[in-house]
């Protein structure tokens, strides 16, 4: 368990650091608070480490999960809040992730953002990261890759998506007010879970080069 | 960044208990949580109405807590809407037994988070109706957006949702009024500057010397143009004819107006706008029951202002005239 | 300049005009002046009392106009005093009989201004009474001066010595509790920003990113002195400090407070200001009969507060609480 | 009186000529109006000039004075209202104006402007320019000299007035409340009065050369 809180430290560390840059891009078609949003749940998930001290990696994701939930607000905070909720369930009791779990989670993940935002992708959302991402990973883990390879697949097409929300209109969350103008700008969500992603892929490929 | 705070991160912690020390007479916290609501909440055998967002919109939303309109307002971080447990904490302290109405601006996080404070209170027993609010013309509503987004309109739905609610009626009925409100209620507005969130420390967008946005949205995002600064005729023209395009209204229906400032325009400049709009208006021969000139819905410093025209019928010009004592609105 | 009007030299008549067209169960215009007085002036048998100034402190003075404040207020050009003949049509279009007491704010523009119309009105068989507001502590009152100015404590006066008139009191006694609330309020603000009058088309001064102007006029005149902006407790601080240092106030006085907005605050900073304000007065013993928040006396689109003390006697309390029924100010 | 008609409306062009000159000057130790406020006056005043047809000079001041006190306002438009006034009974019936004539005017307006106004000479006001002016137009008078000279060296010397207001603290009207950030700044309302003195030096110049 100590890698989890480890990535989980690398996790609220990235979002914090990340603060002004996402806020930045919610600015050019939002309100201008998604990094600070994101910031305000993870500096609370950080604060919460230490005393939660979960007994498997689904308590501590659901520790996350109702930390953002409780102090994200917005769009970002349902979103990822019920997220991590949902990929909490999927991994209930384990203190492990090999790629198979990993890419249930990423399911789950995913399964949450729909069910919560009832948006589908291609409306320039952080289901534009997600879902291809997750394309990715099933992508290797079906050629029998390692959780390092299927991460590094799926954290290459979430950037992809991300360069993909410049292309297309916005029709969900805020940015779909402004229409034909949203084009050019890069979606907030879809960078922040672009983000959150490579954070992961970066710790597991530090883990398994010290392993 | 020049304001007048301790701390961006304490600004609506402080604000609110700034507001407490103010109107003691009308509000007291839920301790732990950014919620005010009534002094003597819960008000028994009343449905409630919570309201709530993002903060920076002062006096909305706690400044219509109070007897004919709130019984509880949820205040989010500056211009982002507030989480579950917050509002959920709100419809637990102002339950009086008949329910709880919910009314939400309609914003994708507004929604969600709302949403899910309803189902919390459900599981404990409380009823729990929603109202969606959406008067903002600028944004179109089409399968290809989230609908447009609720702006300074929700102060009607305060207002006479909460007159009804005094009056002893049921959730469902105070629910029914308040989408007929929702239904009659149309806003446009537009800003000459941007605002500073206090978190963030710079505007989120800058503006030429001689550059506007029109239909700008109340937490600063972007509207559906820019343009040049025109008279005020010409863009209250614009923002009428806008809104008036959208609501039929003919010769002797009546209506409420709202000439509402975004936080740094001078009541001088409302009134130039008022002037513009009572003509029109009389132009049509529409008449107009009671007009309100104020900051009711704001966006922290930001100048510029909406236009927002109710139409009324008999039971909704009643609730509207209706008494209502709260720190920023009194009528008698 | 970057304002919603029409022509800067139109903004004042346009002005009236809305306010008019906006609240005609309030007030009337005086035709041909820049007056407005009660929809139902003269009020007979009723002191009538009669404020103005410049244009620009909007709500000041109009929107005070209505049951339980004033009868009419007269609106000079943007910062500028009326004229005699505009404050000589107000007195005669407001007198039921028993005279016109002229609030007058201690500017040596608007004395003389007001003093001519007295002089005029007298002349008619007009009985006028004056009292000279003259609240603000950032001035010294010394023989080297004209004296303290005029700025948001005169609201106060508006709103005790209307009371007063409502009781059918005689135009000494109206004036004689006017001058009670002038002895006992005080008053300091800051500007943040400056602002633009209309006609100029520029700023009359500018601040550097960081700095305030401490004691700064509601004109736009410069104050005692600028320095880095503080924060809002330090600021608040040095403003009720000089205030508490010029009147006595002890143990289980009671006050009123004001903390007023320039017209470019966001309201969330006033309570900022409030939480400060509150938590010394507390600290003393002091206790709060009632807090005014909001945008009461004016500098167009000037960022900055000032904070407001009224000490009270059970006299001036009843006053202040009674009701009131004007665009700006209703209490019941 | 056409020669009357003409004084008037260049003393009306000066003023407007330089509304912003005079509101600069306020803005920076008063409230940025006396040059809108003096501008306003004399639009109205020349826009009654056609109609009035005064038959009189004291008739003719008499219009200005009641015009700049029903439009000017502020601190201004009761001083020189007043100043014209008094300035018009003391030519009642003069369709000329000689020296010793001109000296009782500018006497009976600095009487206006200090029963008016309560300030005395130092206080940083319009007197410090009127006063010495007047002195210096009886100086002359008494030497005989003719009304341009009395004139010239009256203008000259409320130009300097206007500069000693600048070493000056104001202790009457607005910029008293600045109490020592007043000195070096001069006043607005000594400028106007120079300015007006000035225009009419001119014009007497101007006339005295045509004839
Ligand atoms: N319905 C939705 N489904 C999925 N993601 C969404 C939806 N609406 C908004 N988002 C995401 O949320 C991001 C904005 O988050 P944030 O700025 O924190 O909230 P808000 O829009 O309330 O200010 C957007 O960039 C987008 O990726
Ligand atoms: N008591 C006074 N006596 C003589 N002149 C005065 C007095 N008070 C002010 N003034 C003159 O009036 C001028 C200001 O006029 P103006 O700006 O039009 O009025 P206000 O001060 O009301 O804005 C000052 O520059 C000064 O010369
Ligand atoms: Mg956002
Ligand atoms: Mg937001
Ligand atoms: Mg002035
Ligand atoms: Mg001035």
């Amino acid at each position: 368990m100590a890698n989890v809180i480890a990535a989980i430290e690398a996790l609220a560390d990235a979002v914090i650091a990340n603060k002004e840059r996402l806020t930045e891009l919610d600015a050019v078609i939002g309100d201008a608070d998604h990094g600070i949003n994101m910031a305000r749940g993870f500096e609370a998930v950080r604060g919460k480490l230490a005393a939660a001290n979960p007994a498997d990696i689904g308590g501590a994701l659901k520790m996350i999960g109702m930390t953002l939930i409780s102090t994200v607000g917005g769009a970002s905070g349902p979103l990822y809040g019920t997220a991590f909720m949902r990929a909490a369930a999927a991994v209930q009791g384990k203190t492990t992730i090999d790629a198979e779990t990993a890419a249930t989670m990423l399911n789950a993940v995913i399964g949450g953002v729909k069910d919560r935002g009832k948006a589908v992708r291609g409306e320039k959302t952080m289901l534009d990261a997600l879902e291809p991402a997750y394309e990715a990973f099933v992508e290797q883990l079906n050629q029998g890759q390692s959780l390092l390879v299927c991460l590094e697949a799926a954290t290459a097409a979430a950037e992809q998506g991300v360069e993909y929300t410049k292309t297309i209109i916005a029709t969900k969350g805020r940015a779909s007010y402004l229409g034909e103008r949203s084009i050019g700008h890069q979606d907030a969500g879809a960078t922040s879970s672009y983000l959150m992603l490579s954070v992961l892929t970066d710790f597991a490929r530090q883990h398994s080069q010290e392993a | 960044m020049k304001k007048v705070i301790n701390n961006p991160e304490q600004v609506v912690e402080e604000m609110l208990q700034g507001a407490v020390l103010a109107h003691p007479q009308y509000v007291k916290r839920v301790e732990g949580f950014n919620v005010l609501v009534r002094a003597n909440s819960p008000v028994q055998g009343k449905v409630a109405l919570v309201s709530g967002g993002g903060s920076g919109h002062e006096p909305s939303h706690a400044g219509y807590v109070g007897r004919g309109m709130l019984d509880g307002a949820v205040a989010g971080a500056v211009f982002t809407s507030p989480t579950p447990d917050q509002v959920y904490e709100a419809a637990k302290a102002v339950d009086g037994g008949k329910g709880v109405l919910l009314v939400i601006k309609n914003y994708t996080g507004d929604i969600m988070n709302f949403e899910m404070a309803a189902e919390m209170a459900e599981a404990d027993g409380i009823k729990v109706a929603k109202v969606v609010v959406n008067d903002d013309v600028a944004v179109e509503n089409s399968t290809w957006t989230t609908g447009r987004r609720g702006i300074a309109g929700t102060v009607f739905v305060h207002k006479i949702a909460g007159a009804k609610a005094e009056t002893g009626a049921e959730l469902s009925e105070v629910q029914k009024i308040a989408e007929k409100v929702v239904a009659n209620v149309r806003s446009m507005g537009m800003a000459l500057s941007p605002c500073i969130v206090p978190a963030a420390g710079k505007s989120s967008f800058t503006l030429a010397e001689n550059e506007v946005e029109i239909g700008m949205g109340i937490h600063g995002e972007p509207g559906t143009h820019r343009e040049a600064l025109r008279s005020a005729d010409e863009t209250a023209e614009h923002l009428l004819n806008k809104i008036l395009g959208d609501i039929a209204l003919g010769a002797d229906d009546e209506v409420a107006v709202m000439v509402n400032g975004l936080g740094g325009t001078p009541l001088m400049e409302l009134y130039v706008v008022n002037r513009k709009v009572a003509a029109m208006l009389a132009e049509k021969n529409i008449k107009t029951a009671k007009t309100y000139i104020g900051n009711y819905m704001t966006s922290l410093e930001m100048a510029g202002f909406s236009i927002t025209v109710l139409k009324l019928d008999s039971e909704l010009k009643e609730l509207l005239l209706a008494p209502a004592d709260t720190p920023a609105m009194v009528q008698f």
